[in-house]
């Protein structure tokens, strides 16, 4: 957590924008300064975003910059605090609410489905709620069964919502803007394992919350994922290359509305998919990608779509037990290579 | 608070009395229309509970903003959502308040800042702190805060949502109207089996915040105290709490045979039916006259009958249109 | 909810099972009422199941007969009374505790994942749960965005929880036994739809709390389906049978953990499926059957599975509006006709 | 309850120190283990607190049921469950308490009555409760009620699960005591930022439970109060509430940088440390000798000792495990 306190980088001046080096962390914090710089009806609400910086160090030092009205520490009340966030944005405001960790936004998950996704509807339109709330989310950090939830799957359900996964630091940078400026309610979930990750990036930077992307391109097999999955996805991916099969890699970004045209476009291209995701199997976003795959071009299809999942079990303590737990590289390496044997058309040595 | 409240003027108390009236005959024209089968879904009816509403909105002013429960009828009837267009959204007409998407349950006229019409028991209540943290954060202008005003039932003083909420108000000194509606209820569940500790103001108490209990069958206590309430949170007083003693004469909802209550309790409460009692002490005090009831039953009686007729020939929102409303479109986002 | 508090049906013996006639409401009050006779440490607890008889009736006359400690009324705190039978179970009883409707279960859900669902797991298998937790699901009664929901599919996502979904009078006389000899939570969904529907039964009757079960037989199409979508989609197969299209339906029961045999079972035999599910499409229990399907039958399959779902829209007031967005038969039928027309087997004249 | 209390016996003075000792020196050396990365995830350390669980622990007797927090290493420790299993279980083996599953947040121990180790704040409240009404429903034994006693933050007093829990317990009267470990902070939130009316005991009040505020950093003190409080309890008296007023010494996991509070506050409060002055107050009235101490001190590090050598000899449960205890398995169901 060091690191987070510290580093402050210098803005760019919009004329000539330059690359900057930024952890996910960093990216995350220069997004939410810009926007609070930008714009005075945004505010940052949450537990311990003040005083202490945010639980991932996320708003270090904002405290300072902005005060505690608009770095608002709140009492742990995540039904209170998520519900202010909805009024604040109905009555005009732009709130960032931050809910530590998905784990907890169980808890508020009532005002979130029950009011903020659906007053606009049960309003017949007239009331839209302009609402950000960031959480972060994802296991492998030893945090065991009630801190390790990965359920983004479970708020990409919920009509009314945007859903956002983060996977780069350039959408950790990029994502916040376009999330404030939706009229509705979008959900951003930071994967944990990834704040400290670095990246050379544009800044400011211009990014979508529309669509999905192609992080590597590939011809032998489409690997579909999000958030914290993408890197183990890519270290898959290059091992399968050395292995001579070419995967492409598809972080899906927005899991709500998910992006069809990219998720049928590359298995179109590839005829295989193996779909990567940190939550539980039964029931994953995986299970509604494969489906929609299986809608959209079930003839292209040379094999069934696999799924690389957590194991249907609590996240357990023990190292070795919640590696075994999660998608890792070598499950995704074995599960390509089983779609790719399905078919008998498997590249490579495997 | 319990001392007699002295009557205001002669129009003033018609005032008082017409608009409690009004959400009576509404009610019952409710009710009749459930048994047609024109209105569907839940219905909570406000019958008993009239001066509540009819005192608190006395003290709002437009600039307000107002959260409400499923039993809100009345409510948004005194904000001034039109009669009409409240009853053509029970019919599930698309000139309804919220064009038939929401029903009884979830009114909404956001131009009036009246916010539903929430179902969740307790859920409207961190809008409500909501909205007036949107106030506190852009400051009081000249004239103080614009208040945000919450009304809920007692049963939902047992919900977390409840507490959270209460210590976030006071915590932040938000300019927040917790209006308790204590009908001495939650569906069958009476308070004294759902609170260990059935004087509601303790429990504002324990936020510091201050709180008063009103007789709520008495239109004049509840806008005297809802007068002094708003008016210390619209100048930086924070958040204040009112407890409301009134009753509600009818079934919780269409569904209820009324097993957990004797029919004699609901009589004697009957006795202090709100709307009998302000106008016995009106004429009591030659306020008011065979004519001037009359004439407010006839407004009562016209508003309804316009209310019916618009419903009636509303038009139902094409099947095409479902989708709409699950985000905003361009032009609402503007 | 008139019929609800009088009717009373005389219990044959266990010596002779006689048949009788009860509603789906009568037949889960005759399982509590066997059970909380039959076992002291059986108790029932919720909102209103007390003095007001439940409010869909279903424990309508139970505090006369156990008295108010075991027929206990709460107040509106979900949370805590939940959490409560979750304690409660651990240290010895029964609990069976009633949560009104899906829709307030929200308020629970941390209790129902975070506790109920992990303390075994947690505790290295020293601590497990025997609760069970009852609550009425779905829409189709103009009851509006927040009381519409059908969220099981959700909890079907939690390792940990058996999750029930009678949908036969049958089964609502019959489950609950098992359900409460479970040693671990199992969430029972009622279709508040089927409280008013009448069946001649076996009583008492043995059920299992394990498997899927076919409902109708047939060789075209394979119409997976569960709780109150069994009677939608048992008329669709009739109306299909009258065009010469003989559709199996498989009423899935439990929705954790599926059948994958039964499933894979129909599909083997029918080569096509169609799923129903009153959730709303993405991320529904649909997805999770069809990617079960593809990953276990791909190649018996001659066309890809459909799903008939809830549109993805908070389900409206208005009668028509709510109709049209929730599965009916009719959308079935032409569901039925897409996928047998894709793959050009499309048998009768539709 | 805020005068002096009297000394006990030497034996039993003894006891009480050794107790606080044994969670110091067991909490000192779990901050070594997670710097060499032995002890991974979270890592809660009570160090500052030893006088509220050890207090507490002295009203309780085995037939009594224990819900904690993540920070409760010391609360097992002191029920019975060896040193050498909680260790193996922030090791991650199979021989921990929670066969290595659970962690530091999650220690549990079925034998003892031990419901763990919750990491949600406040979700073990509902639990406490449960576990209470399993008792009311069972009855009061010959000897009163086995108690159900829950340890939690004064952080998680802002939670909704608090004050429903509250409210069910005092509303059934049930045999709990809820024990506030009022510690002044909730991460790096002050009690000031986190409470409106910062007088817990007045929260319970208004579930009319009676409610004690107790001097956390006085083992006597705190054990008088919880002897009091579960003496009521058990005898059909209904939940009491204790506010125990305590600091946390460290950090509040290892991943804080105490950027909300000054150096100086800490050191006041070490000045207070529960372990020093209840030493003093010994070694002042002559009940405690050098001997004693160091013999004390032996046997807590002996311990420690122990626990670590048992903890690096445990061994790792075979990943081919990994979904057991998903649902219980026949042995554990018969
Ligand atoms: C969270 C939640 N739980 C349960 C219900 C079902 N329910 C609807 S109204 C009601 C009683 C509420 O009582 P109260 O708050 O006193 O309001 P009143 O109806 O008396 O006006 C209940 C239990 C609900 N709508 N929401
Ligand atoms: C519901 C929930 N929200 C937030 C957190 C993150 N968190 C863990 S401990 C903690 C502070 C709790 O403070 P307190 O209850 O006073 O206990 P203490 O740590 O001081 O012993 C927070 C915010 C959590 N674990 N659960
Ligand atoms: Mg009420
Ligand atoms: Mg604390």
């Amino acid at each position: 957590m060091s690191e987070g306190a510290a580093t402050e980088t210098t803005r760019p001046t919009e004329t000539t924008p330059a690359t900057v080096t930024l952890s996910f962390r960093e990216a995350m914090r220069a997004a939410m300064t810009e926007a609070m710089e930008r714009d005075e009806r945004v505010f940052l609400m949450g537990e311990d975003v003040g005083a202490y910086g945010g639980c991932y160090a996320v708003s270090m030092g904002m405290l300072d910059r902005f005060g505690p009205e608009r770095v608002r520490d709140t009492p742990l009340s995540e039904t209170a605090f998520v519900g202010a966030g909805i009024g604040a944005a109905m009555a005009g405001m732009r709130p960032i609410v931050e809910v530590m960790t998905v784990n907890f936004s169980l808890l508020a998950l009532d005002q979130i489905l029950n009011t903020a996704a659906t007053v606009l509807h049960m309003s017949g339109g007239q009331c839209n709620v302009p609402l950000v709330i960031r959480m972060a989310t994802g296991a492998g950090r030893q945090l065991a069964a009630q801190h390790s939830h990965s359920l983004e799957g479970w708020y990409a359900h919920i009509p009314g919502l945007r859903i956002l996964a983060p996977a780069t630091v350039e959408d950790a940078r990029g994502m916040l803007g376009p999330a404030l400026a939706d009229p509705d309610p979008v959900l951003i979930f930071e994967n944990a394992a990834l704040y400290a990750m670095k990246a050379e990036i544009a800044d400011p930077v211009e990014v979508d919350i529309a669509q999905a992307a192609v992080r590597r391109q590939g011809r032998d097999v489409s690997l579909i994922t999000y958030g914290g999955s993408l890197h183990k996805t890519l270290s898959a991916a290059e091992t399968l290359a050395e292995q001579g099969i070419d995967a492409e890699v598809l972080d899906l970004r927005v899991l709500r509305p998910l992006d069809d045209a990219a998720i049928n476009g590359t298995v179109r291209k590839t005829h295989h998919a193996v779909l990567v995701d940190e939550g539980w199997r039964s029931g994953s976003l995986a299970a509604e990608v494969s489906a929609r795959i299986v809608e959209g071009a079930f003839f292209d299809l040379d094999a069934p779509p696999a799924r690389v999942c957590s194991e249907e079990v609590p996240i357990p303590y023990a190292k070795h037990m919640e590696e075994a737990a999660l998608p890792q590289p070598d499950k995704i390496v074995a599960a390509v290579k089983a779609v790719l044997g399905a078919d008998g058309t498997e590249g490579g040595d495997g | 608070m319990s001392d007699t409240v002295p009557l205001p003027t002669r129009e003033h108390a018609h005032r008082l009395l017409e608009r409690m009236v009004r959400i009576r005959r509404f009610e019952e024209a409710c009710a009749e229309l459930y048994q047609a089968t024109k209105i569907r879904g839940f219905l909570h009816l406000y019958i008993g509970e009239e001066a509540v509403a009819t005192g608190v909105m006395e003290a709002l002013e437009p600039r307000d903003a107002i959260v409400a429960t499923y039993r809100e009828h009345g409510h948004a009837l005194l904000r001034g959502t039109s009669a009409e267009s409240i009853m053509a959204e029970m019919y599930g007409k698309q000139e309804g308040c919220s064009r038939g998407r929401g029903g009884s349950m979830h009114l909404y006229d956001d131009e009036r800042r009246f916010y539903g019409g929430n179902a969740i028991v307790g859920g409207g209540i961190p809008l409500a702190v909501g909205l007036g943290l949107a106030e506190k954060l852009r400051g009081p202008g000249e004239d103080g805060y614009p208040v945000s005003a919450c009304f809920f039932g007692e049963g939902a003083m047992a919900e977390g949502a409840f507490h959270e909420s209460m210590n976030l108000a006071a915590l932040w000194d938000l300019p927040v109207l917790f209006a308790c509606e204590n009908n001495r209820y939650a569906m069958g569940t009476a308070l004294e089996r759902s609170q260990s500790e059935t004087d509601l103001t303790l429990k504002a108490s324990a936020y510091r915040m201050p709180a008063w209990s009103v007789d709520g069958m008495d239109v004049l206590a509840v806008e005297r105290a809802a007068k002094a309430a708003v008016d210390a949170i619209r100048h930086g007083g924070g958040p204040h709490f009112l407890e409301l003693r009134t009753y509600r004469f009818r079934a919780h909802s269409m569904f209820d045979p009324e097993l957990y209550r004797e029919k004699d309790e609901v009589e004697r409460w009957k006795e202090r039916d709100p709307i009998a009692l302000f106008r016995a002490r009106l004429e009591e005090a030659g306020l008011l006259g065979e004519d001037d009831l009359a004439a407010i039953e006839k407004a009562a009686a016209e508003e309804v009958g316009r209310a019916i007729e618009f419903a009636e020939n509303g038009t139902w929102e094409p099947v095409e249109q479902l989708v709409r409303f699950v985000t905003s479109e361009p032009e609402v986002t503007a």
